[in-house]
């Protein structure tokens, strides 16, 4: 996958989870987190889509990694 | 206004004053205007509300009857019809049954029976209610059957305001008008506003605001609705009181409108509860609001007997202001 | 106006005239009645003209009539047009209270006439107030006020009369006394079947007169409406009359006796003015012929106006309950 | 068409999700009906074959009309033409073979939710609120006169999570929503709270309890799982809670009619924030019973089913008691306000890494503070703390859980 696939599917994930938000506009180093206002719940709910979409093992001790656009970018490029 | 509280100590004056004083304006202003009833001259009044008119304008227009309610009532219609403007006394309410022939079958029915020819600007006033252990046949309440009749108004002044200023536009009224002043009213004490020099006879008025429970309440049940009004609100119960005071034709508007707000209703009424105003009232609300209704209404009437002598009979015959107030609590806060 | 009636000969057709009209009127009525043209209740006047219209020629303009429920002699004997009692009848809104009074409410402000009043003594207590209100402002007006013998039995009766005595107003009282409160004799409701007595006893100048009479009704009206208006107070006539017809068109008349009716009918106002006006010359066969043919076209333009008529808009049901204006 | 409440009066079947020859079991959602109230999937109450659907998608139906017919295993599918006479032409008492649809991952069956007590008082303004609310009146604990169901209460129970709006007629039948009227949820939340704050006399108390067993408990469980098996710990918090209410009943139930009325289970109302503001706090019923993977399972599906609609009635109908829990990025301690008529909340705050004593040591250890608000009519601050104990006891014992 490409960093801009991983991007896209991202935002495609974190748009089901909250509709309302725009996350193809997210800075890349912003917590998505807080800017999308997402909860633990919604977090992991993120992390099972892709987990799923991209068979990426996604251990709970890396979450923190996961917590930016970039550092998803970045861990799942990494572990392709 | 720097004269404010001389003035202030000039309006103030007992609901019988207050009566006279509405009289008094009435000979005053309209030469076709006179008091006619059974001791309203020689005596001043049963209730002495015509005290000392008739030395002020003579025997032709404050003029006493004999004891002939229904000739009088008739005379003072027929009066009305041909050109006066007269104001007749009923001393009793009690006493009305005697002259109901002409009020219903003559003053309600010929405007509309002479196809709009002959109006009935008449105003009949009459002493009304219990209180004063005066027994069955002196303690009626009878506003609530007169209000059955449509051609009518029926008026209760509750305030010294109200009987000060109802006659005024009862008399400016082309159609018969009854008052029912209230016997145990006429000592009550009350401040005028200067600047009030009129009364809406077409309006019930709200005379305490609240949010949890609308009381609906005309004569003498309003200062009993009041003082209910008063206990509730150290219990934290926000009480509105509404003085219903125009019983015909009933001022659905604003009895609506406090009862849409406050969901909640208790009707007072001196009547007994059988086919009284406050039942009238209860329809009307179950007809029209009955969607926005959050609890069942309450009336609190006399209770089902002749109003008897003894004074503890009599109170308990009577609607209390604890009455009110449990009504009014427990549809706020049931147990 | 002169206390006694100048008999002309205008003036003895003009009374024949006016008999005729009321009579013929109501036969034509109580043939409509059983057409359902006209419904509710009907009382007929039939045998007791004289009385309304010998009164009548006593009152002008200014003077005002309270009427009972038989109220169609006092009206057409007032002068209300035949075609707006028809219509009324009918119950149309031309009718002269717009169709809400039918037979027994005839009202007409404009005439002072204040209605047939269907409460036995109901009328009299309002004769009282409009006698005080012309004392007032208008003086030298007189009420008549009509009732049947049966309204002595009721209170109004004598405390309207004790209050117009007292007040000393302009009220002439006119019993049509016809012996019968609907079906109720007198001497079986009365203790003192003289009438005009009750009223003397209240001081009230009181005379009983032939009610089948015209001419003598209204020589005692003359006679009363002067006294009435030289401020006498009031006056009281007992015009002894009797009706012809039931009391109403539902009445199988089972308290009197066809020989009684027979008896009475001998001495109908109508034939016998007539036959008194033949004898006297002061009417000619033409002039009859002319008379009853008038009167015949003016009920049937009557009827023919009453047919025409419009119905009152149900939106209007409510109008005048309550009034919006008094008119002067 | 199944009676979903005493006042539904007909269904719009939007979505059959079986066809002639399914075998279903019971529990298996068999369509999607809507009412005034919202979408409801409708489960199935036994097993067999689907023979016939009787009604078709769009329809529109009383209760009582039948929807499908159900051959039981192995007998013969009954006659499509005959099906026209039986359809009974007044609702049934007990409608087809439909029932509405228990909450999805109940193990066990339970009985209706609110104890039978024969008509429900509801006054006039009440019942039309509710109807715009989309709330069924008759299930809700009626504060009024003679215990009749009041404005109140149904503004209570809007804020409670029980308002599911109906779709307007325009929109797609097969869509759901969420339907929840910000601006009515808002006035309801205000009202209920508002309610709350004048009547109940609340008392508060807080514990701070060391999550470093249970965490590191739940960090070794989820290591070894896919993360849709994982844990959070809103689900330990919810367990222990939920135990901990076992043994201490009196803040369980609710406040009715000037006395306490212990719960006949263990229903709690886990509050969720709504995406665009508000607040509903459906219930997990039996959360006692669960284990902590199908409660995980069960949250999740609850949570889902808030954000996207599909909450079923009964869960916005009865919970017993609450739990808020703030999440990683909240405060620190939350002291909530009470859902009348239940008498308790319970509040979670923010994991919070903080200096601790252990064994006289200070170390560094995750701490969460657990509040409780409690109607001190229904119970008092000694039981209350015991019950912060217990839930803090079986926290520490995660294995347990």
């Amino acid at each position: 996958m490409t960093e801009a696939e991983i991007r896209k599917l991202a935002s495609e994930i974190l748009s089901d989870i909250a509709p309302e938000t725009d996350p193809a506009a997210l800075a890349g180093g912003s917590d998505i987190r807080a800017a999308l206002d997402i909860d633990s719940m919604d977090f992991l709910n993120f992390i099972i889509a892709l987990n799923k979409r991209t068979g990426v093992a996604i251990p709970e001790e890396d979450y923190p990694k996961l917590f930016t656009m970039d550092g998803v970018v970045a861990y799942l490029a990494g572990s392709a | 206004m720097n004269d404010r509280s001389a003035r202030e100590g000039m309006n103030r004056m007992t609901y019988r004053e207050a009566c006279r004083h509405a009289i008094r304006d009435a000979l005053i202003n309209d030469a076709r205007t006179f008091l006619m009833g059974e001791d309203v001259g020689l005596y001043g009044g049963c209730y002495a509300v015509s005290k000392g008119l008739l030395d002020e304008f003579g025997p032709e227009r404050i003029r006493d009857t004999p004891l002939a309610e229904g000739a009088f009532v008739g005379a003072g219609i027929g009066a009305a019809m041909a050109g006066l403007r007269p104001i007749v006394e009923i001393m009793t309410c009690n006493f009305s049954l005697l002259a109901l022939d002409q009020i219903m079958n003559n003053a309600a029915t010929i405007p509309h029976m002479s196809g709009g020819q002959f109006a009935v600007p008449l105003v009949i006033r009459m002493a009304t209610g219990a209180g004063r252990q005066l027994a069955a046949q002196h303690s009626h309440s009878l506003e609530g059957w007169f209000a059955h009749i449509p051609g009518l108004k029926v008026l209760a002044p509750g305030t010294v305001e109200d009987a000060r200023y109802m006659l005024k536009a009862a008399l400016a009224d082309p159609n018969p008008v009854l008052i029912f002043e209230h016997i145990v009213l006429y000592n009550a004490e009350g401040e005028l506003d200067p600047d009030v020099m009129e009364v809406d006879i077409a309006r019930a008025k709200m005379r305490r605001p609240g949010r949890d429970v609308s009381i609906l309440a005309y004569g003498n049940s309003l200062p009993k609705a009041l003082a209910a009004a008063e206990t509730l609100a150290e219990e934290g119960i926000d009480a509105e009181v509404v003085d219903l005071r125009v019983l015909r034709p009933l001022d659905n508007a604003t009895i609506f409108e406090t009862v849409a707000r406050t969901r909640r209703c208790v009707i007072v009424d001196e009547g007994w509860k059988s086919g009284s105003i406050s039942a009238e009232i209860a329809a009307r609300l179950s007809e029209e609001l009955f969607f926005e209704l959050d609890a069942p209404i309450r009336r609190i009437c006399s209770r089902e007997a002749p109003v008897p002598y003894a004074a503890h009979m009599e109170e308990a015959a009577l609607p209390q202001t604890a009455q009110i107030a449990d009504a009014a609590r427990n549809l706020v806060k049931p147990r | 106006m002169s206390q006694k009636p100048h008999l002309d000969r205008e003036h003895g057709q003009h009374l024949f005239r006016q008999m005729l009209r009321i009579r013929q009127f109501e036969a034509r009525c109580a043939e409509l009645y059983q057409a359902q043209k006209i419904r509710g209740f009907l009382h007929l006047y039939d045998g007791e003209e004289a009385v309304a219209v010998g009164v009548m020629q006593a009152l002008d303009e200014r003077d005002a009539v309270v009427a009972t429920y038989r109220d169609h002699g006092h009206a057409l004997a007032r002068g209300l047009p035949m075609g707006a009692l028809m219509a009324e009848m009918y119950g149309k809104v031309e009718g002269c209270a717009r169709g809400r009074g039918g037979s027994m409410h005839f009202f007409d402000r404009r005439r002072r006439f204040y209605g047939g009043n269907a409460i036995v003594g109901g009328g009299l207590p309002l004769a009282i107030g409009i006698a005080m209100a012309d004392k007032q402002l208008h003086p030298g007006a007189v009420t008549a006020c009509f009732f049947g013998e049966g309204a002595a039995g009721e209170g109004a009766f004598h405390e309207s009369i004790n209050l117009a005595e007292l007040w000393d107003l302009p009220v002439l009282f006119v019993c049509e006394n016809n012996l019968y409160a609907m079906g109720m004799p007198l001497e079986l409701a009365e203790a003192e079947t003289d009438i005009f007595r009750k009223a003397a006893a209240y001081r009230t100048p009181t005379e009983a007169v032939d009610g089948m009479n015209p001419v003598v009704v209204e020589a005692a009206a003359r006679k009363a409406v002067a006294s009435i208006r030289d401020g006498n107070g009031p006056y009281f006539l007992e015009c002894r009359t009797y009706r012809f017809r039931a009391h109403s068109m539902f009445d199988a008349q089972l308290y009197r006796t066809r020989e009684e009716i027979e008896l009475w009918k001998e001495r109908d106002p109508i034939p016998r003015t007539q036959k008194w006006l033949e004898e006297n010359h002061m009417i000619s066969p033409e002039e009859l012929r002319e008379i009853e043919g008038q009167v015949e076209a003016e009920i049937e333009e009557a009827v023919a106006f009453a047919e025409e008529g419009t119905w009152e808009s149900v939106e209007d049901l409510e109008r005048f309950v309550l009034m919006d204006e008094v008119s002067e | 068409m199944p009676s979903l409440g005493a006042d539904m009066e007909s269904g719009k079947l939007v979505q059959w999700l079986v066809k002639p020859g399914s075998a279903v079991k019971k529990g298996d959602v068999v369509a999607v009906v809507e009412t005034y109230k919202g979408a409801f999937e409708i489960d199935i109450f036994e097993d067999g074959v689907v023979s016939e659907l009787c009604a078709k998608e769009g329809e529109e139906l009383p209760v009582g009309a039948l929807l499908a017919r159900i051959a039981a295993p192995g007998e013969e599918p009954a006659v499509p033409a005959k099906a026209a006479e039986e359809e009974p032409k007044v609702p049934i008492k007990k409608p087809a073979a439909l029932k509405p649809a228990p909450a999805k991952a109940a193990p066990v069956p339970r009985p209706s939710p609110v104890p039978s007590r024969g008509r429900t008082k509801i006054s006039p303004v009440a019942r039309r609120r509710a109807g715009e609310l989309g709330i069924d009146p008759d299930m809700l604990n009626g504060t009024g006169i003679d215990g009749s169901v009041t404005l109140a209460d149904v503004e209570l129970a809007a804020a409670k999570g029980m308002s599911a709006k109906a779709p307007s007629p325009a929109a797609a039948p097969a869509v759901r929503r969420t339907g929840f009227d910000p601006d009515q949820m808002r006035q309801a939340i205000a009202t209920a709270m508002a309610r709350s704050k004048r009547e109940i006399p609340h008392y508060y108390l807080s514990s701070t309890i060391d999550m470093s067993r249970p965490l590191a408990w739940m960090e070794a469980f989820n290591r070894e799982r896919r993360p849709e098996e994982r844990l959070l710990p809103a689900v330990l918090f919810l367990k222990a809670t939920a135990l901990a209410l076992r043994e201490h009943p009196q803040l369980n139930g609710f406040w009715e009619n000037n006395r306490f009325r212990p719960a006949d289970g263990i229903h709690i109302g886990w509050a969720i924030a709504l995406r665009g503001g508000g607040l509903i706090a459906p219930a997990i019923h039996e959360v006692d019973r669960y284990a902590l993977p199908s409660l995980m399972e069960a949250l999740r599906d609850l949570v889902a089913r808030a954000r996207g609609g599909g909450i079923r009635g009964s869960e916005m109908m009865d919970p017993t008691f609450t739990v808020t829990s703030l999440g990683e990025r909240g405060a620190e301690s939350a002291f909530g306000v009470i859902y009348p008529p239940q008498v308790a909340i319970m509040g979670f705050g923010r994991t919070v890494v903080r200096p601790w004593v252990v064994d006289g040591d200070v170390t560094a250890r995750p701490l969460v503070t657990a509040s409780l608000a409690a109607d001190h009519r229904a119970s008092d601050g000694h039981a209350g703390g015991l019950f912060l104990s217990a839930v803090d006891r079986f926290l520490q014992e995660p294995v347990s859980l």
